[in-house]
Order: C-alpha cells, then structure tokens, then sequence
C-alpha cells in the first residue's frame, strides 16, 4: 500500500472544515444578529462575573497530561509488537512481558507516590 | 442487496467521463474520494438525525415517557426541526472571549471527529479507504476532540467553560491509555490495523473478538463511553455543576457543531466496537452494510441505556478509576492474551 | 463585602453559582472561592425570593393567612397550613374534631412522603442520575390527584383550617389511597434497587459532606438533616401534636451524617410515612370535619409557638395576637433556613461536585429561607 | 428533664433582678431578660447540665410601636424542653450583644432582624444586607408605620 | 477531607446490574403520558381554576347580590366589586372585575359567597397574550359560568344588609359542598373536537 | 441582521417567488415552534410544576421541548414564580443572554404581576413585564402543567405566525 490511501483522509479533514464554514456562513444569512452589551458578557449564572477564567489552574491536570503522554507513547511502541507477535513466537511475550513490568511498575509508582490522586 | 456492484458502476461512469472530459485518470480516482467523502458526510447527517431521535425516544420510554411526538410522525421530525432552528439562532459571541480560538473550536471538533469516518468499513467493500493503519488513523485523529474543547473551554473565558474544557481533557486524555491497550488484545490477534482486515478474522459468530477477548471489550466499552463524555463520565458537562459545561457560551449553529460531533463521536465509538469485537458486518442472510448498522445500533443502544441508569462519577473518582483500576486491567488483558494467542 | 477578589496570579478564583443554575433548586446564589475543582470557601446569597410573607400576613385575617401561607414552603403546603393553624388553635383553644386530625395527619404524612419523592428525584438528578428523578414525580403526580381531588388544587391546598379542615375526603378518595400506599412500597424498592447500593452512587455519596452531631445542633439542623447525624429527635414524638401520638412509627437515624446518611433517613421515612397513612386510613372515625366556628373569628391576646415536623425539619410559626381579627406578627421558621446556613461551615475542601451533592442532600427549599 | 416551674426557678435564682419569669397565654415556659444579659444567660443556658438548652430554634423581631421586642426560642434536644426568652431594646439605634458566638446558627437570625427591624447585634461579624436587594435604601421594612415605594397596601373593600 | 468509601467489586457489578434491570423493565412498561391537547383528564368535581360568575339556572340573571362577601374574603384583593344601593334599598352591581394574574386560587371567595354566585371551575386554559385581558369583567365571568353546573343550595336567603356583614372571615362559612364525583383522573380522550385549544380568543 | 429579511422584497418580482418565499417561511416558522429549548429556571411554587409538566406524566419532550441550562442556547424562558426586586436584574440579564429569537412566559401569578404578593409586600417585583418583554402570560397560582402546556402551544403558534419580512425590525425594543 501507499500513500495515495491517505488521499482520502486529507479529503475528509478538507470536507469536514469546509463544511463547518459553509453552514455557518449560510447560517450567517439566516440568524438575527442583535448584540448588545449584556449579551455579550460572560455569562456566569445570571450574575456578572468576578474577574477573568484566564487564570492559572490547577496543576493536576498537567500531571495526568505527562502521564499520558508516557503512556501513550509506550503504547504506541506496542502496535508494531502486537501487528508481529505471532510470527515472533515466545520470546517476543519475555520481551513485552518486561515492556509492560516497566510500565506497570512506573504506574505503581505514580500511584504510590500519590500522584493519581486528582484533589 | 449489497453495495459493491454499485461503487463498481459509479466508478467505470467516473472513469468514462473523465476520459470523455480527456482529463488524467487520477482525476477519477480524486472524484470518486470526494464522493465518497461527500456520501459519508451524507450517511453522517443520517446518523445524528437518527441518534438524536433514537436518544430522545428512548429517554423517554425508560422513563415511562413517549419523548417527542407533535413533530412528525412519532417526532421524527424532531432532529431536523432542531437543526433548522439551530440555523435561525443568533450567533452571540461574548465580548471576553477570544474570538479565534472560539471560532475554530468547533470546526476542530467537528471536522476530526468526521475525518475519523474514513476508514470505517460500513459493509464488505464499503469503506472510504482501507488504511493499513486504520485503528491507529482513528485513535489518534479522534485524540483532535480533546484539542477542540479545550479550545473551547479556554477561549470562552468563563470558569464554567473552563472547568469543563480541564476535566474533558483531562479525562478523554487518561481514557486514551486503556482504550488503546484494549484494541491491543484483537490487533494481535489479527496481525493487522486494517479495519479491513480486522472484520474479515472475524468470520463466524464464534470467531467475533468478543468471545476471546471479553475483559478487552468491556474496558473498550467503558474507555469508550468515557471518551465521548457521556454518562456516567459526562463530568465535562455535567448540568448540575457546569450548567453546560466546555460550551456554556455557545449558541446558534457553533453549538450545534459541537452536538453534531458529540453524536459522531458516539456512532464512531460503537462502530469501532462493532469492527473490532462484534464482527463487523459480518453475518449471514442480511446484507453486510445493514448487519453493521443494526450491529453498531445495539452498542449505541447500550450507551444510552447506561447514560438513563446511573449517576455520574465525580472527576477525582474518574481519574483514579482510570489509572487505577481500568489501567491494571488493560494490562492484565494484554498478559493474559499474549498467553493464550501465542502464534 | 470584605471577601477581595482573587489576583491575577493566584490559582483562586471565584465563581457564582446560581442564582440560575440547575442543583441550586431554585434563586440560591452560592458565590464559590475555588482552587481548580476544590472550594474554598463558600458564601450563600439569599433574598432572591424573599417575598415579606410575614409583612403580608399582618395585614390579613386568621383565614385569609393560610392560602399565603401554603407559598411559603409550596411543597409541603400541608405542613405549612398546619403549622399556622395549631399555633392559631392553641392561641385561640380551639377544639379540633377526631376525624378532622386523622384527615389532617393523612395529608400530612402523604405530603411528607409527595416532599421526599421530590428531594429523591432532584438529588439523584443532581448526582446525574436523571431516570429515577422521573420515576419519583411519577409516584407524586398520584399523591397530587389524592390532594386535587380532596382540596381542589395540586400544589396549594388551603386545606387545613383553624378548627379543622375544608372539605370532607370524597368518596373515592379511600379506596384510591389505600391502592397508592398498598404499591408505595413496592415504587420505593425500585429507586433503592437504582441508586442505594449502586458503587456510582456510593462513591459519590458516602464520607461526603459529613455533618457532625455538634455542627447539627449548633447551627439548629433539624428534621433529616439532624436524624441523619445520628441525633434521634422528631418533633412528632418530642414535641407531640395533632394526633401523632396514637401511631406506631421508627425514627430512622443515621450514623455518620454525609450525604448517603441523609439520603437513607429520607428514603426509610417514605417508608414510615407511608405506614403511618395507612394506620390513620385504617382507623379514621366517622364524625364532623369541623368545628364550628363563631363568624369573626379574634383569638385572644395572647402569643404562641407551634412546630411541627415537616419533611425538611422542624417548622415553626410564632403567632403573636392582640385581639383583633388579624394577627399582629407571624414569624416563620423553616428547617432550610439553618441548613442553608450551613453550607460555608461544610463547604471548604469539597469539590464542587461533592458540594452538589451535599446541597441536593440538605434538601432546601428556597422560600422556606426566604420567605 | 427539668420541668416549667423549675426551669423558671432555676434562672430567676441565678440571674436574679435580670431574668423575671414571664405569663404567656397559652401558658409556655418563658422568661424575660434585660438585653445587657443575653449572652451571660445564654451561657449558661447551653453550659448548664440540668438545661443544655443549645438548639435555637429562632429569633423574632417584634415591633411593640414603642420598642422592638426580641424573642429567642431555645430548647434542648436532650432533656426535650423549651424556653421562651424575651427582651426588650430601643425601636431607633436599638443595640444588643450578638449571642452567635455561643449558638452558630444565631447569625443568620440576627442579620434577619437586625435588617428588618434595625436591631444592631453588637459583635456580630457578619452584619450585611440579606434578604433585601443589595441597593436596598428604604430602611427597615418589618416595622409596623413602614412605608416604602412600590409599596401599595390592599384597598379595604368599602 | 474525609476518607473514601470502600467499595466492593463484586456487589458494585451486582449492583450496577440490578439497576440496569429496572431501567429496562421500565423501557417495556407502558408510558404513563397524557397526550395533553389531545387527551384530557377528567378534573375532579372540587379542582379550582377559572373563577366564574354563575347565574340563575332559569332566569339568566347573575346570582350575584353584591354583597361584598367574597372581596372581603379574598385574601388578596383580586376581586373588586362597583356597586350603588338601588330604589329598592337592594344593592346592584356595578361592575365586578377578578384579576387573574393577582388570584390565589383559594377558593375563600366561593366558600364566603352565600348565594352560589362565585364559583371556581375545573377550567384551567387561559394564558392570554395580553396582561389586560386577563381582568376579567363581569360579563365576561358570566359568560364563562354560563355552562358551569351547580347544585343550588339552599343557603340563599334574602340579602343581609352589608354593614352587618361579618368582616369576611372564610373558616366560619362551611362551604357548601357538591357531591364529590369521578375523584379519579382518568385519560378521557375527547372524542369531538377540542384537539387543539384555539389560538385566539384572549 | 441576516438578509433573509429582504428576501421576500428581492423574490417578489421573480414569478413564483412569493410561493418559494412563503413555503421556507412555513419550514423556518414550523421549525422554530417545534423545537423550544426551555431555559433551567424557576424561582417558587410554579417551577414545581414546571417540573411535573416536563416528568413522565405530562412530558415537554413530545412537543420537542427539553431543558437546556445555559440560557445562550435556551429559545423559551419561563419566568416561573415570584420575581423579586433583588431578583429581577438578574432576571433581565439572562433574558439579555439569551440567544434571539427568544420567547418568554410569565408563568403563573407572581411572574404576571406579583400576584397574590401584589399587595402588602415590599419585595415582589409586580409583573415581570415590566423588565422584559413577554408573549404569554400564564395566570395560576400555581398554574396546573396543562396550563403550561397550553400556553407552550400559544407561543408555538405566535412563532408560526412570525413574516420573514418582520425579523429585521428588532422585535423587542
């Protein structure tokens, strides 16, 4: 196989942003447009809001963001291994055995450390 | 009844016309993509109009109610008179917000969940392209949505919008993990990532995934319907504490995209479910396309069935539910079929 | 106000929940100081519904207080009748006839239990549960024929009377009740079968939002909220009125006092309600339905104290008459008044999920704060 | 359990000259009390073992036209008894020590009267509009000559 | 911040089960919804909705003596009644007007009415686009309670002079009560034609 | 203000214009009446009923109505319930966040005009129509769910009235 398969992919994003912008271009003919300064506030349960929501946040989040982003990675070394293993035979089980015990064991760590404990 | 004989036709017309027109033949090729890409948008917009029915109608009778009745026949109106109103409403950008990444919010969510439909494979022969990463193509283009309503959340500048942006990411990130371990299980099985190749292992009923593979299709299932942000995972926006959550501050047809997608997103997971555990569209009797459909119907079904039976996690709870208790398991599946399917 | 808002660089932040918003129950507006998903502090802002009920009845006679009185808790109207009258009753001595208690302790305990079906169904909504929410109002829309058929309104009853009650049940009224709390129970089985022993529902509910003894009766918790934390106090057996104490009935309690605690006390005095109407059903006399009454009716100067157990804890009416055929102040004292004051004692640490909860939990009605 | 007569004798003997036992119809048991010792009586009341009266089950503003009565419920969930106490302060600049120091749930009872009767609760730490809009400028509306815009009484029928 | 609940895994799956099970008993069971504008119930005979005027059975005449009654009994002041003494020292109405939008629905005006004059009806359509309409003048309230069914009781007497009226005081005057009939909200499909309330009118 | 307005000026000098005008009026019209999301709000005894009019028994959803809880996605707000002066900024500024078209109901007495707290009371706003804009008012106190529901149909059917031509001129001041 080649790229040309991944034509239609380009294709479909293509399709997909166009056809966003065309209803809402079309929409655009249709809806009212009345904006008036209370509409446009920020709406915050009938009251006015208390200062910007662009503030910093919460640092948890970043921490589950790293942990995906180890754990996904290692994941992804996993396709290859899953699409051979059977033409690899036994060993390549030793192999993802001690793969995955290195995962298994970052997590355990992670959770001891107390890490995925999101308050 | 199957579709096959058709796309061979649309394509010798294709290839007659262009050689008619005297254009390269690749030229046929790019047309009959865009058909095809056009005809699935087409099957898209079906699809949602169905499922929001479906939803509603369903709701209602678990609740002993009728759902939607006054618009057509049974409601079945509904969906599109929710849509043509969509259109009609005003499109109120705040003033606070930034205006580019509220713009582009929407578009990002709809068009990665769409572009996702490219190698769903709707019936034998029928599939945009055959990827030969196809599983892999989805995992990751769909990983687009958690960009989208962060987006969304962040540009909004409203706490509400932003609490709910954090916690899908968040959460549709951590889900990822035992999602992708889960697929693991059937890729090894089948030595491929083609979706293709993926549905043709599973010949017979007996041969469905779903039956080697139980423990990988229930952590499918959860991660699933975590990664769509429904019930009992549907914290990004839950009413009662977000009020609306990542999209509190959108209106008119940009919201709507953003419910579009929500829909995609739940036809896309239980299709994958169907192709990777349920056989596909293999069955016998009915044709294939309408085997997958009726198939990928019963797993939205039971979506839905849990979103109207429990209550909602909290997002602490979910989190370690993920990576304590869904992870584990993800891996324990792996070990245990790296035993059992040894080549 | 003192509270400063939060610097640019803090992670704090602050954010109004409420006056609109779906788990505040109505026009509460809690104003959260958060840190990411966990509160800081909370601040509850009421008066959104504040509607001087207390300054109308001044101005009214005895009769004419009671349909204002049945808007200021609408989902117990009962109880709120009947608060007012057994404070005027005892004002005025007024003699009430057996069968009109029975009738009175009926409504009573089928508006208690029509009350905790609503607090069920917007609890379990709250924790995200949307199904048994229907299920509930479906076994209160029965409750609301019962009353609509005996008083003529679904909501606001002006039922109970000084001397009695209005009207007599009609004919149908017996058997169709007897039907309804002969497949309560079985309706009850049904929610617990959703939501008490569901993990979901544990988890989001167990160990969340404890209320301690102490803080329970320091800040005047009462009716489940203050059973839940373990204090065995029921004004129908401490304080007795009507005809209470010719029922046999349990006081369940909880032990910890979190939200499931609080949930359970609810769900198991559905259960008690529902035996009680049907011991009242089953011994209900024949006789009057009323006293009669001289045709002004001008208690003498005196002042009185009545409370009553209502679905959301203890209900008092302060009636202060000066002989004339209006009285000359009513105070008004509801259970969700204390329990919303509770709230920034509970709240810090939560998150705002937990804080949901333990709202739905505590079960506030907001006129009943606001009057 | 202490029982009507007791309890009335109890307090009058320890805080005597200040606390009078009261006769209300219908009969409850009821005490008046000097405003100046509230929270010495208070005190006492939820620290004593015979009364542990500690559960407030509110407090009442009443406008008497010639001073602003204020009426506290108490009653113990332990011994299952209840006192009335009452006290009198001024109707204009009327002041009186906040008891929510002893009893929490006192301080949202205060901040009602003090809004709608225009009682001062001193030391009080939360004294703020309420119930009222936050622009409220109409003084203190419970009291009985009360008038105020958008305020229309109900016609007498004639 | 408290401890987190233990849970046990194998009663939790029991139990999300269990739930399932009644979700799905539910989904087969029978919907319980009234298809309103097509389908009514039946009110019961007490229900009280619109207020009306109601007149004598043979005559056509408003049962009404102005009295005063019910706006003395109104709790709040939703009636107002116009009236002047006539040659024969009776009073006659001048108008007679119940805003809706200020009515509680309590029914004191009925039970204080000594004459089967005043009356609430199960009736409850009348959203209005227009706040005016919604006082509704006597001619109005007639014509609204010209179909209503009463029992006429035997209370009527000759008018009282108003000033010995007592000042109305509803839990002295024992309504009189119709006979309780079809306590039992059934869906009774109407068979003719109301299918759709009608768009206009008020 | 989208130029849709102007359509109907634009197409009457097309034959057949009128027809194609009057037919998407219909679907636009139709469209919008059936499918009004309610805005999550109630203050007193009338939002109980709001309630059982959207539960098993009487069931918002068969006229496609259902409730969303940010009002910018929100067509139909019922004022359900006493509005007080505290309240009522509060009031008109999630009715000013609402996306257009936009409907209200007052429902039940207190929304009309403070209802049975007309008199004698200090705090009740007397009739929220004099904060915005209404289309229906709803007397009851409170109003049974059928009321409610009858008045969901007036509004229905003032939206089918609605003229294309009418959308520019801004409806409500």
């Amino acid at each position: 196989m080649n790229l040309d398969s991944f034509a239609p992919v380009g294709i479909f994003l293509t399709l997909g942003i166009v056809f966003v912008l065309v209803t809402l271009a079309i929409a655009k003919l249709i809806r009212p447009h009345r904006p008036s300064d209370a509409k446009l506030a920020s709406y915050e349960c009938g009251e006015q809001p208390i200062g910007t929501a662009w503030i910093q946040y919460n640092p948890r989040f970043y921490i589950f963001a790293l942990l995906f982003v180890i754990f996904d990675v290692e994941v992804i070394f996993l396709f290859p291994w899953a699409v051979a293993y059977q033409s690899l035979g036994f060993f390549a089980l030793i192999e993802m055995l001690i793969f995955i015990g290195i995962l298994v064991i970052g997590l355990a760590w992670a959770w001891k450390k107390g890490v995925l404990k999101w308050a | 009844m199957e579709l096959t004989p058709l796309f061979q036709w649309i394509d010798t017309q294709l290839i007659s016309l262009v050689e008619w027109l005297g254009l390269p033949i690749w030229f046929a090729e790019l047309l009959e993509m865009v058909l095809a890409a056009v005809a699935v948008l087409l099957m898209a917009f079906l699809i949602v109009l169905f499922l929001v029915w479906w939803e509603r109608k369903l709701s209602g009778h678990f609740q002993q109610r009728l759902g939607p009745m006054r618009t057509g026949w049974h409601g079945w109106l509904q969906t599109i008179a929710d849509g043509l109103k969509l259109f009609q409403k005003e499109d109120i950008i705040p003033t606070n917000v930034d205006r580019k990444v509220f713009f582009w919010a929407p578009v990002v969510c709809f068009a990665s969940s769409y572009a996702a439909f490219a190698v769903i494979p709707w019936g034998e022969g029928v599939i945009p392209t055959d990827l030969n990463i196809g599983i892999l193509y989805i995992l990751s283009i769909t990983t687009f949505v958690v960009i989208s309503l962060l987006m969304a959340g962040w540009s909004s500048n409203n706490k509400y919008a932003l609490l709910g942006g954090m916690r899908s990411a968040a959460q549709i990130v951590s889900y990822e993990v035992p999602l992708t371990l889960s697929v693991l299980g059937v890729i090894m099985m089948t030595q491929s990532l083609s979706m293709v190749a993926i549905v043709e292992a599973q010949e017979s009923v007996f041969s469905w995934f779903i039956w080697r593979q139980p423990l990988g299709f229930a952590i499918y299932l959860v991660a699933a319907v975590a990664e769509t942000n429904r019930a009992p995972f549907d914290i990004p926006e839950a009413e009662q504490e977000l009020v609306a959550g990542f999209n509190i501050e959108y209106s008119g047809m940009k919201f709507a995209m953003f419910f579009l997608a929500e829909f995609l997103n739940l036809f896309l997971v239980s299709a994958i479910a169907t192709t990777l555990f349920l056989g596909g569209w293999q069955g016998p009797f009915l044709p294939s396309w309408l085997w997958f459909i009726l198939k990928t119907t019963f797993v939205i079904f039971v979506i839905i069935w849990f979103k109207w039976t429990y209550p909602r996690l909290r997002v602490d709870q979910l989190m370690e539910f993920c990576w304590k208790v869904l992870l584990p398991l993800a891996f324990l599946n792996l070990i245990i079929s790296g035993f059992l399917f040894r080549g | 106000m003192n509270e400063a808002t939060p610097s640019q660089y803090s992670e704090e932040f602050e954010v109004n929940m409420g006056p609109q918003h779906p788990s505040t129950h109505g026009v509460l507006r809690l104003m959260l100081r958060m840190n990411g998903e966990n509160i800081v502090r909370a601040t509850p802002y009421i008066g959104y519904l504040h509607r001087a009920i207390e300054k109308i009845c001044e101005n009214r006679t005895y009769a004419q207080c009671i349909p204002l009185l049945d808007r200021f808790e609408y989902v117990t109207s009962m109880a709120s009748e009947e608060v007012f009258v057994l404070a005027t009753e005892r004002l005025a001595a007024v003699e009430v006839p057996e069968r009109a208690e029975y009738l009175r302790v009926i409504m009573l305990e089928f508006n208690r239990i029509a009350s905790h079906l609503i607090f069920l169904g917007t609890f379990s909504l709250d924790l995200g549960a949307i199904t048994p929410f229907l299920y509930c109002l479906r076994e209160r829309e029965q409750i609301m024929d019962l009353f609509e058929m005996t008083s003529g309104q679904r909501l606001t009853y002006n039922y109970i009377r000084v001397g009695g009650v209005a009207y007599d049940i009609p004919e149908d009224f017996l058997p169709l009740a007897r039907k309804f709390v002969d497949t309560f129970q079985h309706r009850i089985d049904d929610y617990e079968a959703i939501l008490t022993q569901n993990p979901i529902f544990l988890a989001r509910t167990k160990n969340v939002g404890i209320i301690s003894k102490d803080i329970a009766v320091n800040y005047a918790a009462s009716g489940p909220v203050l059973r839940a934390s373990g204090v065995k106090w029921d004004l129908r057996r401490d304080d007795p009125y009507s005809i209470y104490d010719r029922f046999k009935f349990d006081i369940p309690t909880g032990t910890v006092g979190d939200t499931w605690d609080r949930y359970m006390v609810r769900v198991q005095e559905m259960r008690q309600s529902n035996e009680i109407v049907r011991q009242a059903l089953d011994q209900l006399p024949q006789g009057d339905y009323k006293t009669k009454m001289k045709a002004v009716f001008k208690p003498p100067v005196g002042e009185c104290y009545a409370r009553i157990e209502n679905a959301r804890g203890e209900m008092g009416c302060h009636i202060i008459s000066d002989g004339s055929t209006k009285p000359y102040r009513v105070k008004l004292r509801g259970g969700s008044f204390c329990h919303t004051q509770l709230i920034p004692a509970i709240a810090p640490g939560m998150m705002i999920a937990d804080l949901v909860a333990t709202f739905a939990s505590l079960d506030v009605i907001l006129p009943e704060v606001d009057r | 359990m202490a029982d009507h007569d007791s309890i009335l004798k109890l307090l009058t003997e320890r805080f005597p000259g200040k606390v009078s036992a009261l006769e209300l119809t219908p009969a409850q048991t009821a005490v008046s009390v000097e405003a100046a010792s509230i929270v010495e009586l208070f005190t006492f009341l939820v620290e004593s073992a015979d009364l542990k009266m500690n559960y407030l089950s509110t407090i009442t503003g009443i406008d008497r036209t010639d001073h602003i009565e204020i009426v506290y419920f108490v009653s113990s969930l332990e011994h299952k008894h209840m006192l009335t106490i009452k006290t009198k302060v001024d109707r204009i600049g009327g002041k009186i020590e906040s008891i929510q120091h002893i009893i929490p749930a006192a301080n949202w009872f205060e901040r009602e009267v003090w809004e709608l009767y225009g009682v001062d609760f001193v030391n009080h730490p939360d004294l703020r509009r309420f119930l009222l809009p936050d622009d409220w400028d109409q003084g203190n509306p419970m009291l009985r000559d009360w008038d105020g815009r958008d305020f229309i009484r109900m016609p007498e029928v004639q | 911040m408290p401890t987190a609940y233990k849970l046990n895994p194998i009663s939790g799956i029991k139990n999300l089960l269990i739930g399932l099970w009644v979700t799905l008993r539910h989904l087969f069971s029978k919907s319980i919804t009234l298809q309103y504008p097509t389908e009514r119930w039946e009110m019961p005979e007490r229900s009280r909705g619109v207020v009306v005027l109601l007149s004598d059975k043979e005559t056509g005449d408003l049962n009404c003596t102005a009295c005063i009654l019910c706006a003395k009994a109104c709790p709040v002041g939703a009636i107002r009644i116009e009236r002047h003494r006539g040659d024969d020292k009776r009073w006659k109405l001048d108008s007679f007007s119940i805003d809706n939008t200020i009515c509680c629905y309590c029914g004191l005006c009925q039970e204080a009415c000594n004459f089967d004059a005043i009356k609430l009806t199960p009736k409850y359509e009348f959203s209005s686009y227009d706040k005016a309409s919604l006082i509704y003048d006597v001619n109005r309230l007639q014509d609204l309670g010209r179909d209503v069914d009463y029992v006429p009781t035997a209370k009527k007497a000759a008018p009282k002079p108003v000033a010995a009226a007592p000042a109305g005081d509803a839990a002295t005057a024992v309504a009189p009560q119709a006979p309780a009939a079809e306590p039992t909200p059934t869906v009774a499909p109407m068979p003719e034609k109301p299918v759709e309330p009608k768009g206009e009118g008020e | 203000m989208g130029i849709i307005s102007k359509l109907p000026v634009y197409m009457e000098n097309v034959p057949g214009g009128t027809i194609v005008t009057t037919s998407l009026e219909k679907v636009l019209n139709e469209s919008r009446a059936s499918s009004l999301w309610y805005l999550l709000f109630g203050t007193a005894c009338c939002a109980i009923e709001m309630m059982c009019a959207g539960a098993s028994r009487y069931d918002f959803d068969r006229f496609g109505m259902f409730f969303r809880a940010s009002p910018r996605q929100a067509d139909l707000m019922f004022v359900a319930g006493t509005i007080s002066h505290k309240m009522a900024p509060r009031v008109k500024l999630l009715y000013e966040q609402m996306a257009e078209p936009r409907y209200v109901i007052a429902m039940g007495g207190c929304a009309c005009s403070g209802g049975p707290f007309y008199y004698d009371s200090y705090a009740v706003l007397k009739g929220v129509d004099k904060i915005i804009p209404v289309d229906v008012f709803l007397p009851g106190c409170p109003p049974r769910p059928e009321s409610l529901m009858e008045a969901c149909i007036k509004v229905q059917q003032k939206v089918k009235k609605e003229k294309l031509q009418d959308w520019s001129s801004d409806r409500r001041g």
